[in-house]
């Protein structure tokens, strides 16, 4: 039995996550984890470089409080449901600060992920190429993307995008072991290759289970636990996205946080209601069923709709 | 065919006019929206072999419930594969899909996509998004279908940021750039049907939906808009997909608001 | 329902193998399709340059046929099993003619798909670098491995390695649906990457299953269905090698091998006893029977470790 | 503890040293015979919180029956991460692992190995595997622990074909590479045990094997091998140990052949 590395979000952000750190964010719409995200926000961490081929209101939380000043991206935006305020006015005015980012498409993050992930220095992509993506860069100047020609055809030209390994990362999934073995099923989104391209990986999860489990059905594990420091339980910890097989995504939810969030003033009523003024994830859920209700909360479960098994005999 | 489905909204225009694209057997990556209901739709009627993918890494998705986003739980039981971005883009990258659906703040003459900023990069009059899966789709896609709301500020001469490349300034210019896709083939606007001239590979109008004039399309377009000869109303639906498109694919109203 | 795809080796062997060809070969000593492979040597495939981070007897059986002129490898032995005698038979004395092997580390080749899988020109690798596998080519030349400069550190240099998109691929799995979505786990070897980055795939299966079988587990896919072209159905299809939750590798199998094909004679008969002398897989299932016993055969089925089942509910 | 374990095999001996190589916590990368039992019989002692790792990308193993094969189907049950070869090897390469363990045809004075021929590249007189992973998990490992069959012609001056760099010629010609790993830290042969000098990188005698003379090793050694000042006897294994190994890790024989 290897030693357990289970701890609260508030530990694992006060021990592990420092000022001015590059954090890589996990998941991609699916299974963001709100449980590490708010935690950032309440330890008012700052100067944070922030990673994630498509960010949604996460992002947008922690640049309206201020912990952002840099962001690796393709997309910051909440699909349908609309723009995300804080992230616009942090772009457009400065608000609470001015904060940069380097655009990259969503393959081209992924690019910089898979070569992080395997050692390897850079990769050479197509896209990208003649786009204004390429005209700007923020503070990574020459470092953001280079045209290079193909050294096998030398008619070819391609964009390499460098490695990208955050000092940390952290994401969400339904499993993990007190050993940091995760496995995660549905959408994996950027992961597995952003958290293995991270030094080292914070996650939080829908359930602790034994290392038993794990091992029942290895080829469910996107990250081994080597890479993992902290194992965060967090049932309903990607609230108000979805996590497959636990909940569905909180529509009203998350239009609530993008009307509410319009106003400097409306956004600081949000996330006093739902970040600042509560203690950790038991509180916010509390408070959810509190406010809408248990009925609405356990609307959010899922349905069963069964994997079966297989046979992993010899 | 009860009367009730004789009419349909614009969005409704736009949806089926989106399907008419479509090819059988065509592997597709759809967004969310109007895109996605053109894609089902198609895959509904004319194109049962169409393979369905999310850039969310769902492919071939048989969704029991229309999805709400690229990445809803929904996808993911009952498709044929289901990984992350790297499969979904992978793909796309490799250049193994036909089409992909795109959207923007801007397009262009040349259907160049803008879903970067309006203003200057630096210091944006408005910051939208920025590329997301665009700009993959863009230059992986054998061809690309652009939905767009058609106002004179978002069909500029010229866009305020290149996101996605369409035919840079026209000609050959694209074909220089060894993309594995072939650019876009179709922009389906709130007020017509535009495609690209095979040589210039400049837009020029190919039909205005009903109740719509030529004159307007102009009039809503940042350069001076090229009709072609054979300009004609776009059809109209079959009243057999409004009812798919109401009936089976948005029931709730959530793409197709009610009127 | 999709167009079926499901046919017999024969049928996708004569119709989708042909002479010269670049094939890529899935598995990693687990899971090799000895299915398709017998059926190329039965047909007498000619000028094959056959592809695989490490080959086993497979690659034996079609290098003594006379099948393979070319190889892109890392390895072609059979552990601690021993030598492949028809191997070294031709690269040391060009028996039963001489062949041509690009020597590349495992890494290398999977780096080598992969970027083929993606549509990335070649991948940069520190592997190789100052290995006299960088000193010799055979026919690629100039093309099989280029030292390059880091575009954004000018100080380091590392070995690209191009992108390998084989004419054909083919390997084995545990199910497979009639559109060709194709489900593995336990060892999935170079597959997903070899496979995703051949034009177009035969696949074995040890059992087809419907649609909704696929469906109910789509993270278990590992290669979708638009990319295979012929769906063939073969219980015990990668005997004497294993494939997990079906049977146990044939250790006695493959000593067996081994040690009859020291000689040019013993391969021969051990051959036309085993791939020549029947008809197809079946034929080989019911000599091995014949051969054995009932008992010893169905002493390799495996027993039954269960994964579980996981909740895709939303 | 039974008399019976105060005796020992060679290949006892060798998986006990290879066992004492490992520290506790360590990541290792390992292959099938020896090097198999000397992992797991450190991690059955002294270090119960290494991780095994196999290529087939079998990660953290606890097989229930010993694997014969680095792809064995006991690996997969039990183990936390299961995956394929870029899982397995991709770690290699990107430096996340502490160990990994060689062997092959020949090995030289700076700890250059040989799996591909002897001879001549192109007209061999006796090609070998290739490299597999042996040159990824030698530049990639932070340390690599070789185990040889000791003889003349298997420790050249120089190896005929360098499948895996070990120092070159050595000093600082390694590190000039820029390898995420360090190179090999020491030899298990079949006579002693080797290790290499921190600045020349040369290999010198560390301990002759029980019943072993330093004049046997010198003389089956291709050059004239330096011997430490405080060369002495391989530390003989503990006898429960050696009961681990029969009993416990290779109980039918598979590796350790009977006597």
């Amino acid at each position: 039995m290897k030693v357990s590395k289970v701890m609260t979000a508030k530990e694992a952000v006060a021990k592990f996550i420092a000022d001015g750190m590059t954090v890589g964010v996990g998941g991609f719409f699916h299974a963001i984890s709100y449980a590490i995200t708010h935690e950032i926000i309440r330890q008012q961490k700052r100067r944070l470089t922030i990673c994630q081929p498509s960010f949604n209101e996460h992002a947008d939380q922690m640049i309206g409080a201020g912990c952002v000043d840099r962001i690796v991206s393709s997309y910051v935006w909440m699909e349908v449901f609309g723009p995300l305020h804080c992230f616009r006015r942090a772009m457009e005015k400065g608000i609470p600060h001015k904060i940069e980012m380097e655009d990259y498409t969503n393959f081209a993050v992924m690019a910089r992920y898979l070569a992080g992930s395997l050692g390897i220095p850079f990769i050479p992509i197509q896209s990208m190429k003649g786009s204004d993506m390429m005209k700007y860069s923020a503070w990574m100047g020459e470092g953001k993307a280079k045209l290079i020609r193909d050294p096998f055809n030398s008619k070819k030209e391609y964009v390499a995008v460098p490695a990208l390994t955050p000092d940390i990362g952290y994401f969400h999934v339904q499993r993990a072991d007190e050993e940091g073995n995760c496995q995660m099923w549905g959408i994996w989104g950027d992961s597995p290759w952003s958290m293995r391209a991270c030094k080292q990986v914070i996650v939080s999860c829908e359930e602790i289970v034994g290392r038993d489990v794990i091992g029942r059905d290895p080829n469910r594990t996107i990250l081994p636990g080597y890479k993992v420091i902290a194992v965060v339980p967090a049932p309903f910890g990607a609230h108000p996205k979805h996590t497959q097989g636990y909940y569905d995504v909180d529509r009203d939810f998350i239009f609530q946080y993008i009307r509410e969030s319009r106003s400097p003033e409306g956004w600081k009523k949000f996330m006093d209601n739902w970040v600042y003024g509560v203690e950790d994830r038991e509180g916010y859920l509390k408070k959810y069923i509190d406010t809408y209700g248990m009925k609405k909360f356990l609307n959010l479960k899922a349905k069963d709709i069964s994997s079966s098994s297989v046979n992993y005999g010899f | 065919m009860a009367l009730k489905y004789n009419d349909f909204t614009l969005q409704e225009l736009m949806a089926v006019a989106a399907a008419r694209e479509l090819k059988d057997g065509e592997k597709v990556i759809i967004g969310t929206g109007l895109p996605l209901l053109g894609a089902f739709l198609a895959q509904k009627t004319h194109a049962p072999n169409m393979v369905a993918i999310y850039e969310s890494g769902a492919i071939d998705c048989k969704p029991l419930v229309t999805p709400f986003s690229v990445a809803d739980s929904v996808l993911a039981p009952g498709s044929a594969m289901q990984g992350g971005l790297m499969e979904g883009l992978g793909i796309v990258h490799a250049g193994d899909l036909d089409v992909g659906f795109l959207g923007g703040a801007q397009i262009d003459r040349y259907g160049n996509l803008n879903t970067h900023v309006i203003g200057d990069y630096r210091n944006p009059q408005v910051r939208f998004a920025g590329s997301g899966g665009s700009n993959d789709i863009g230059a992986g896609c054998r061809r690309t279908i652009v939905m767009m709301l058609h106002q004179k500020q978002r069909f500029p001469e010229k866009v305020d940021f290149v996101t996605t490349p369409g035919y840079f300034r026209g000609g050959k210019e694209r074909d220089k750039m060894g993309f594995s896709g072939g650019g876009p083939s179709v922009v389906v606007s709130t007020l017509g049907i535009l495609r690209f001239h095979p040589k210039t590979k400049e837009m020029y109008l190919a039909s205005y939906h009903p109740g719509v004039t030529i004159e307007q399309i102009k009039d809503n377009t940042g350069w001076d808009l090229v009709v072609a000869k054979d300009v004609k109303e776009t059809e109209r639906p079959d009243p057999e997909l409004i009812r798919i498109l109401r009936e089976e694919l948005d029931p709730t109203g959530v793409f197709l608001k009610k009127k």
